[in-house]
Order: C-alpha cells, then sequence, then structure tokens
C-alpha cells in the first residue's frame, strides 16, 4: 500500500510539530503529515523542564547570548547558525506565547526569565519547571487547528527511501495494525530526538531510541559530532530521572558528602550564598558533571544500591518558592524517591541526558541528501558544539524546526513529481524485509534485552564521562560482537497487532547503528573538548580539531568513514572557556 | 465542523435542579428530623397546633414553603432521571421517563401551591 | 518482605481469543520499583510478547495508564511495594476498546478534542513584533491547573457517564475547553459554546466526581464541567431575557 | 483489528465504591421528593384543623412511617453534607479580586446551614 505527502515529518515533539506549522503556514497547498511511533503529546519533549532561552531583558543583548552558546560549546558550534539562533529565538518562543504556552509571568504581566547554568544574564523562559510539557501540548493542540496537517499516530519508520542522493519517502509499520506501508513525499523532516536509550543510565525515555540518526545514517547521510554526549550533572538514582538545573538556578546547591560545596575546588568560582551567573552550580553541565566524577575519585561521593551520589541542597529556598517556581521536583522527589526536597537532601548523580551531535544539516535544516532535513536533537547544526547550555535545546527546536519546515516547503514547492520506480522496489523490499523480520527469529537464542543491556553498559565503560583510546576500542570490538549476536536475536511475538517486541527488535538494530557512531567518532577526536574528554589527549587541539567530525557509512555499507568539517567562526575566535572568575 | 443543537430546556433545569439541590441541602435536614423522627418519636414536644397554624399563615412562610416544595420536586426530577438513564440503563426510555419525572415534577408544584394558598 | 510478587496481567490477544484472558507471572518486588518496572521486567525476562505503552516513566508523558487492581493508575508512578504481598491485578483501562494486551484504543479521544478547538483563538491576531500579550500571574492562575491535563485518559476510564454515553465529550477534553476559555488571551469562548452546551458536552455530566479523583495531575475536570455548567446557565438565561442586540 | 470491547454490567455501580456511593448520593433525590409529600401532608394536616392536626402526629409515629423517615433522614443528610461538598467546584467567588479558597467556600455552605436550622427550630419550637 502506498500514500503520499508532499512534506512528511517524522517525530512529533517539539521540532516535528514546529516544522509541520511552518509547511502549512509557508504553503497551505502542500500536503503534510506527522509520522511518529508515540502519540505526539507523548514524545520526549514532555519531559523538559527547565526553560528555553531567548534574549528578552533590557540588559541583556543577543550577543551576550551568543558568546555564553559559543563558549559553552568550547568553540566547535557553527558561529553564524548561533547567531541566527539568537536572533530567532525570541520570536519563537513569543509565538509559542501568541499559541497559549502558559509561560511564567512577572507581576505586570511580562514574560519571567530565570538564570541558567553557562549564561551570563537571565533569559530562560519557563513555565514552572514543565516548560518542555506545557510547549509540547501548546504546539500540539496549535496543530489541531490546522486540519491539513495529516497526522499518522503510532507509526513506526523503518527506513528512508533514498534513490541517487534524494529522498522519496519512507516505509512505516502501523503499529495497531501491523500493515506496512510506503508513504512517499517529495520532502521529509526527521525530527526524532536523541538517542538516550544507548546508555544504560539516562534522563532520556524509552522511545529516545535514535531512530533518525540511524535511518539516515543507514541511508547515507553523515552524522555530525557523534561524540559529544552530554551527561547531566543532576539525575535521581536508579531511574535516572531529570532535576532540573533551574534547582540549582533558584539557587540550589551541590554537596560532596562532607556536606561541602565542592565545585569551588575545579575552577568554577568561589561559593555565594545567592546563585552567580556562570559561576559554582551555575557553570556548565559538561564541567559540572565532571566535577562529580573527580570528587568520586578522591572518596568524597556518597555510595548507594544505586551508585554513587552527591546532594543537591534546595532546603535554603523554602517551601514557597519551591511550590512557585520548582513544583514538578518536589513531585517527582516525592514520588520517586520519597523525599521531601523542602525539608531533605535530594540524592543526585550525573545521568545522559542529550546528543549534541546528530544528522549533519546546514542553518537550514537540509541534509547533504536533496529533500531530507533534520531539526532538533536529531540534528547537528550546529549551535551546541561540544557541550550544549541548558534552555537551549527548546528553542532549538523551534527555531530550527521552523526553518526545517520552511525549507522543506520551499522544496517540495520547487522539486515535487514523479516517484522513481527503484523506489518504489525499495519500499517492497523493505516490506517485505518487515515481514522477515517477524518470523525469521523463530529460532533465534539471544534475548533483546540482553544484547541491549550489554550495549548500554559497553557504552558507559568505552565513552563515558571521561574515554581513553583502550576502553573505546574494546568498545567498538564488543559492538561489533553485539552486532553480530543481533543477527541471532529471538522475538517470541509474531502478532501483526501492536507489536511491541518487533518495534523493541528494529529499535536495538538503530541503536547498535548509532552506539557504534558515537564510538566511531570518539575514537578518532584525539583531543579533549566539552563534554569529549579523553584521559590520554587531555588538551583542548584547535590545531586539529577546531572542527566538526562527520562519520558516513561507506556506500557498500560494510565500513565507516570520519572526516573533518572546519567549525564557522564568525566574531568570536577561539578562546579559554571561563567560568567563575 | 456541523453545528451542534443546542437543548434549550437542559440549562433551565439545571439550574432548577441545583437550586432544588441547595434549598433541600439546607433546609430539609432540621425539617425532616422535626417531623418525621423528634416529633414522632417523643424527642421534643411538638408545637402546638394554633402555633404551627399562625407560622403556617405568615406569607413569607408560604413563600418559603413553596420554594422549597417546587424546587426540591424539580431537583427530584431532574436526578432522578439520570439515575434512571444511567444507574438502569434506561436512556432508550427517555421519553417516557421525562414525562414521568418533569411531569411529576409540575403536578406536585401545582398541588403545593394550592394547598399553600388554601391554608386555612 | 518477600522478594517476589505476582503480577496477575489481564491479556487480550486478538489472534488467538475473543476474551481476554488472566496470565500470572512472578516479578522481583524491590524498593522503588513501579508497577511498569514489573512490566518491563515480564518483557525482558519472561514474556517478549505482553505489549503495552510507556516511556517517560516519570509521570509526564501519558503513556502508561492501566488499570491496577480496579484503579485507574499511571503504572510508573505507582509501586509494587504498595501492593504487597500481592498479588496486584493489571488490567488495560477501563471504557476503552482494547487493541491488545494492555494496549487500549483511544482515537475517540483524538477525534473529539479538536471539536472543542484547544487552542487561542482571537478577533485579531497581533504580530509578535509587537510583544508578549501582557497576562498577569493571577490571570495565569485562572487556567494553570486545566493546562496541567496529560491526556493520559484515566479520567475517561474512571467516568461512567463515558461508558454509557460513548458520545460523551469527556472530561479531558471539556477541561481543556475550559483551559482555553479561562485564558485571558483567548477570545474563542463563544466558538466553544455550541459543543460544549450540546447534549454530548457537558449536560451528559451527572458529576460523578471520579475523574477527578483519578487525575494524577490534579486537573479537576469535575470542577472544570461544573463551573461551564454555570456559565452555560447564565448565559442561556441571559439569552433568553435579553434581546439579541444587547447580548 | 478487532478490538475488545469489555462489556458493562446492569450494576456497574456494585463494582466500585465509589460508583455506590455516587448511585446512593443520586438516589437521595427520592427522599427528598418524600420529604416533599409528607410535608404537603403536614400542611394539609394542619390547615384541616388541630383534631387534623393531632391525626397527623398520631399517625406520624407508626413504626414503619418513622422507620421511612429515619431512611429518608440518612439520606437528606448524605445529600447534604456531598452537595456542600461539591458546590465549591461550579462556584467561584471573587472578593476584591482574589479567589476565595474552595474551602472556605464550603465552610460558608454548612455555616448557612446550621444558621437555617437554627432559625427554623427556632420558629417551630418558640
Amino acid at each position: 500500500m502506498t500514500a503520499s505527502h508532499d512534506v512528511l515529518v517524522i517525530g512529533g515533539g517539539g521540532a516535528g510539530l514546529r516544522a509541520a506549522i511552518a509547511v502549512a503556514e509557508t504553503n497551505p497547498r502542500l500536503r503534510v503529515a506527522i509520522v511518529s511511533k508515540v502519540y505526539p503529546m507523548r514524545s520526549h519533549t514532555v519531559s523538559a523542564e527547565g526553560g528555553a532561552a531567548g534574549v528578552a531583558a533590557d540588559d541583556d543583548s543577543l550577543d551576550e547570548h551568543a558568546y555564553d552558546t559559543v563558549s559553552g560549546s568550547d568553540w566547535l558550534c557553527d558561529q553564524d547558525a548561533v547567531e541566527a539562533f539568537v536572533h530567532e529565538a525570541p520570536r519563537e518562543l513569543l509565538r509559542l506565547e501568541h499559541w497559549g504556552c502558559p509561560w511564567s509571568r512577572q507581576p505586570d504581566g511580562h514574560i519571567a526569565v530565570r538564570a541558567f547554568g553557562g549564561m551570563k544574564k537571565k533569559r530562560t523562559w519557563f513555565a514552572a519547571d514543565r516548560t518542555g510539557f506545557h510547549m509540547l501540548h501548546t504546539l500540539f493542540q496549535t496543530v489541531l487547528s490546522f486540519p491539513e496537517i495529516v497526522r499518522y499516530d503510532e507509526w513506526y519508520v523503518t527506513k528512508l527511501l533514498v534513490d541517487d542522493g534524494r529522498t522519496y519517502g519512507v516505509v512505516a509499520i502501523d503499529l495497531a495494525t501491523g500493515r506496512t506501508e510506503t508513504i512517499t513525499a517529495s520532502a521529509v523532516i526527521v525530527c526524532t530526538g536523541g538517542c538516550g536509550r544507548v546508555y544504560p543510565f539516562t534522563t532520556n525515555a524509552n522511545i529516545k531510541t535514535g531512530d533518525g540518526m540511524a535511518l539516515a545514517y543507514r541511508a547515507g547521510a553523515p552524522l555530525k559530532d557523534m561524540e559529544f554526549v552530554q551527561y547531566h550533572p543532576t539525575g535521581l538514582p536508579f531511574t535516572g530521572i531529570l532535576i532540573t538545573e533551574a534547582a540549582r538556578a533558584e539557587g540550589g546547591w551541590l554537596l560532596n558528602k562532607d556536606g561541602y560545596r565542592y565545585l569551588q575546588d575545579y575552577d568554577l568560582g568561589k561559593p555565594e550564598p545567592t546563585p552567580v551567573m556562570r559561576s559554582m552550580e551555575l557553570g556548565p553541565r559538561d564541567r559540572l558533571s565532571q566535577a562529580f566524577v573527580h570528587e568520586q575519585a578522591k572518596g568524597r561521593t556518597i555510595d548507594t544500591p544505586y551508585g554513587p551520589i552527591v546532594h543537591l541542597d534546595l532546603r535554603h529556598l523554602g517551601a514557597e518558592l519551591i511550590d512557585a517556581k520548582l513544583p514538578f521536583v518536589r513531585e517527582l522527589c516525592s514520588k520517586y524517591q520519597n523525599i521531601d526536597p523542602v525539608t531533605e537532601l535530594v540524592p543526585v548523580r550525573p545521568v545522559v541526558h542529550y546528543m549534541m551531535g546528530g544528522i549533519h544539516t546546514d542553518i537550514h535544516g537540509a541534509t547533504p541528501i536533496q529533500g531530507l532535513f533534520a531539526a532538533g536533537e536529531v540534528a547537528c547544526v550546529s549551535i551546541n558544539g561540544a557541550n550544549r547550555l541548558g534552555s537551549n535545546s527548546l528553542p532549538e527546536c523551534l527555531v530550527f524546526g521552523a526553518r526545517a519546515g520552511r525549507a522543506a516547503a520551499l522544496f517540495a514547492g520547487l522539486y515535487g513529481g514523479r516517484i522513481p520506480p527503484a523506489v518504489m522496489a525499495q519500499g517492497r523490499d523493505e516490506e517485505d524485509r518487515l515481514e522477515r523480520e517477524l518470523t525469521r527469529h523463530l529460532d533465534g537464542r539471544e534475548r533483546i534485552a540482553d544484547i541491549r543491556t550489554e550495549m548500554q553498559i559497553t557504552m558507559e565503560n568505552g565513552s563515558g564521562i571521561y574515554r581513553d583510546r583502550d576502553s573505546m576500542v574494546k568498545a567498538f570490538d564488543e559492538l561489533q560482537e553485539l552486532q553480530a549476536r543481533f543477527a541471532d536475536a529471538a522475538i517470541d511475538d509474531h502478532s501483526r497487532t501492536f507489536n511491541t517486541e518487533l518495534v523493541a527488535l528494529l529499535e536495538l538494530s538503530f541503536m547498535l547503528d548509532v552506539a557504534e557512531s558515537i564510538i566511531t567518532c570518539a575514537l578518532h577526536r584525539e583531543e579533549s573538548r566539552g563534554a569529549h574528554q579523553r584521559t590520554d589527549f587531555p588538551a583542548r587541539d584547535d590545531e586539529r580539531f577546531l572542527a566538526h567530525s562527520l562519520v558516513q557509512r561507506e556506500p557498500d555499507r560494510a565500513g565507516r568513514r570520519v572526516r573533518y568539517l572546519p567549525v564557522t567562526i564568525t566574531r568570536w575566535p577561539p578562546g579559554e572557556r571561563v567560568y567563575g572568575r | 465542523m456541523t453545528t451542534r443543537r443546542r437543548p434549550a430546556a437542559e440549562p433551565l433545569l439545571w439550574l432548577l435542579f441545583s437550586a432544588g439541590g441547595m434549598i433541600a441541602a439546607l433546609l430539609v435536614p432540621i425539617l425532616l428530623f422535626l417531623f418525621g423522627v423528634a416529633f414522632p418519636l417523643d424527642l421534643l414536644t411538638p408545637p402546638d397546633h394554633a402555633h404551627l397554624l399562625a407560622v403556617l399563615r405568615n406569607p413569607i412562610t408560604r413563600l418559603v414553603l413553596f420554594g422549597l416544595c417546587a424546587l426540591a420536586l424539580f431537583h427530584w426530577a431532574h436526578r432522578f432521571r439520570y439515575t434512571l438513564y444511567d444507574g438502569l440503563q434506561l436512556k432508550r426510555f427517555s421519553v417516557v421517563i421525562i414525562l414521568f419525572c418533569y411531569g411529576g415534577a409540575v403536578v406536585g408544584s401545582i398541588i403545593s401551591a394550592y394547598l399553600l394558598l388554601t391554608v386555612g | 518482605m518477600a522478594d517476589e510478587i505476582t503480577l496477575e496481567v489481564v491479556r487480550y490477544r486478538p489472534e488467538l481469543r475473543i476474551e481476554p484472558v488472566v496470565q500470572s507471572y512472578q516479578v522481583p518486588l524491590r524498593e522503588h520499583w513501579a508497577i511498569l518496572d514489573g512490566l518491563t521486567y515480564i518483557k525482558d525476562h519472561l514474556d517478549g510478547t505482553l505489549s503495552f505503552r510507556w516511556s517517560c516513566r516519570m509521570g509526564i508523558c501519558g503513556s502508561c495508564g492501566m488499570t491496577v487492581n480496579g484503579d485507574p493508575q499511571l503504572t510508573c508512578a505507582t509501586f509494587l511495594t504498595d501492593y504487597a504481598p500481592g498479588p496486584v491485578r493489571v488490567e488495560p483501562l477501563r471504557n476503552f476498546p482494547v487493541i491488545r494486551d494492555l494496549v487500549v484504543d483511544i482515537g475517540d479521544f483524538m477525534d473529539k478534542l479538536p471539536t472543542v478547538k484547544p487552542w487561542v483563538i482571537r478577533d485579531v491576531d497581533s504580530p509578535v513584533e509587537e510583544g508578549e500579550y501582557l497576562q498577569t500571574p493571577e490571570e495565569l492562575d485562572e487556567y494553570k491547573q486545566f493546562s496541567m491535563c496529560i491526556n493520559c485518559m484515566l479520567c475517561y476510564s474512571a467516568c461512567p457517564v463515558y461508558a454509557l454515553e460513548p458520545h460523551f465529550l469527556g472530561p479531558a477534553a471539556i477541561a481543556l475547553a475550559q483551559r482555553y476559555n479561562l485564558d485571558s488571551r483567548d477570545e474563542g469562548a463563544s466558538e466553544r459554546e455550541d459543543i460544549l452546551s450540546s447534549p454530548e458536552g457537558i449536560w451528559a455530566c451527572t458529576f460523578v466526581g471520579e475523574c477527578s479523583a483519578a487525575c494524577p495531575k490534579d486537573v479537576d475536570p469535575a470542577a472544570a464541567i461544573q463551573r461551564y455548567k454555570l456559565t452555560a446557565a447564565t448565559q442561556a438565561i441571559k439569552n433568553f431575557l435579553l434581546p439579541r442586540g444587547a447580548r | 483489528m478487532s478490538l475488545y470491547h469489555r462489556p458493562i454490567p446492569l450494576f456497574w455501580w456494585l463494582e466500585r465504591r465509589s460508583y455506590l456511593v455516587f448511585v446512593l448520593r443520586e438516589l437521595s433525590s427520592v427522599f427528598v421528593a418524600w420529604f416533599v409529600v409528607y410535608l404537603l401532608l403536614l400542611i394539609n394536616a394542619v390547615s384541616g384543623g388541630s383534631a387534623e392536626y393531632e391525626r397527623f402526629l398520631d399517625r406520624s409515629g407508626q413504626w414503619w412511617l418513622v422507620t421511612i423517615n429515619v431512611i429518608a433522614l440518612v439520606f437528606v443528610l448524605l445529600h447534604a453534607v456531598t452537595w456542600f461538598g461539591l458546590a465549591p467546584k461550579a462556584i467561584v467567588v471573587r472578593l476584591r479580586g482574589r479567589r476565595v479558597p474552595p474551602p472556605l467556600i464550603a465552610a460558608a455552605h454548612y455555616a448557612a446551614w446550621l444558621v437555617l436550622s437554627a432559625v427554623i427550630a427556632w420558629v417551630i419550637l418558640r
């Protein structure tokens, strides 16, 4: 069976919904559709807590936001992209305000902004500490007002159809019925988010399995800067549930087992009773997570059944502030940790949170494959470089979702038309393959969960907060082995109706590819920068590596190739990252 | 989208139901306690006839009692209608139920008006 | 504390049987383990054929609503130890057609949601260049509670009216309409009036109140509906008493 | 795709305690209506003169009538308590721009109940 659209968006989160609206607004005649493996309001944008950065205050400027972002990225971002980003972010956030997003307000009715890590000024818009939830639902409900936007809810895309360097659509499974379908489109926008589930301990939802990255990678698109994996310094032990950076921005402290604000030992400034911008607890996430590892090495963390922890102290903030600005933090602590942050210390540890890397795109969201666009966490423009600043990712979804939507609309308007027969054949082949996946593993011996767990442990050991060549080579070999074992993975479930095991199998296969790309890029980058810290190459090396790594499959799919693309520098030459002084 | 039929009666019936529910909640417990339980069981001495008649002859009393009777009956009518719909799943007989319930309330209101107007 | 607990999972497999059957599994009983952790344990280690939805496991995405020992719950926010020594019965959400095992079809809600126009409607849209629509914290508080809905469907599962009257718009959809009606930036209340005041709208509700009891986010849809009844009734009286032009 | 629709039992409200309480709450309306009938009989008796009134008082002492009235009183109290509990959800009162907290509105209802009951008792028993 086939369906046909002009623009097809894969993923119904912040970037995907914004992109779909942009398409509909740019050219209302285009037939635009969103394919998502979950209902859009279940997308992982929903879990974002702290806020969305966009210059709003009188004492702030676009240049300062740009500089914070550039220095936060350890100079690995593209500065033209950052300039476009900081320029358009406030406008996008305002647009969301017009669509009904319940932003927190000042007493006079203007938007309120809060401090955030690595930002010199208060510029983070927030809706209490459920910012992502409110943004997602606002976008989703706004999408409902566009009847021309068609949705394929709970459809899982398994393949991008690419022929001769141009994309023509996807093959997807309707989960409820198990039906596979070729959905053609003149332009495809990938907005599937990140891949935190490649790691064992992550804030990411179960659905964050790097599908879009793997789809593009398999279709021949390069992935960029995949070695940069952000560890958020404050996740709850066991669950990995995120405790937002806003908790520290509102004045929370990080304490080691002696009750000591240990960040002062790591060149992050002096402890002050109230928060100081770009200092101490308001430093960037990479530096804070690294500081934790050093504390652990010094034996100053606290051991628990769920690993070593430090404490986040919010007690001095008082119940009133916590209820007004951090109600979700209080709810999460009480539900999942049985503690009340008003009176008790919150146990936290670093947790995999975000992929700086992703599908290589230009500042319009276009990938090297014609007609293929990407936006949001799945893409790498790059504005995040080696380390993303907290609250830059939500506006990134909006700014680059909208840009990709406009570019895709333009592309589809110009280059619509006939689908080559080879593409339809590809579609049929993929449908056949899925049919085989459903039955071929009848006699398999490996369990999906076992391979997945081993992959996650391999990734943590091989490319955690600190890496070195030996650990990564070992991890790479283990991944090869896991790929081989995957071929022998069994599935118990051969039903066509809502077969979540088949989805888990396909997700695992995507994750294995993404994991491989992460390790490959990390091995090749012989320096330390931002979130990529190598004990065997502890210094930043601008001479060799002030460049994006691009990893791409060889056409025969057997090997992979890494090359480097110079970073775009417009106004801020590489310098030292200074925090707290 | 098609414009839906907006029932004209439903808001009015709901208001009557609500007003009846409120007045019943406020006034019925004490009245029922006194005349239904306390006096019959001799927990309290019932008032003599002359006193009650005097109270009843007061136009304010009669107005209040009429309001209580009529609204309470409409409260019953509305609530009982939905109890039959949902509790016994009888919605298919809705025409009969509506006639019985609201018709009953109308007849009851007329009777109470008559009785209150003809107080000796 | 015993180290295992029994999960009695009600399973419906359309290919195999007409009626759902109960299947029991032994899962580890550990502190901090949610019902959902028990289910993923089954899926990963005992029986890969068990189907259920889940995603964020922090009570915000709304995927994992199920019926636990008769009550509608988010299984990621309901803990095994609270049900010890068990057994715990896990069923799909009530009042929805079951697609498979613990997966229900919420298409009905997804179809109804757009009919209440849950988006900002303005007579005249101001360009974003003119800045934000001002809204004081007090004005925000007017609708904030009703904006907390995560569409988890627990309220529909708890609502007997929805069970008996499938055309009923239902608690979450009405609460979301009220969320926009009460938003100081919105001017679309009159456009939502027809659908909300229809027999399938607020008037179908008999104020059982179970939606609000079930809501994991304290949205209180029952209150939204009652408030709208009062608004609609007052409006109806006004319409009746006042000539058309004076409204 | 064949969906499974769970059948709804006729007495679905026996499945959950809260549903049962709901149906009992709704049934309280029958006893409210019964009270109106009883009240009208009383009014009729008072109108009919002293003897008629005495006869009414005698009859009202019959065991079955007292039983009905005790049950009715329980239901009417259930009605009053649930009504005052739910009223704050529908009624939003603002004083000087601030929303009055719902528990306060409920408390106001109880206060009104108390005062009115006292007034009625005083008028009748005076």
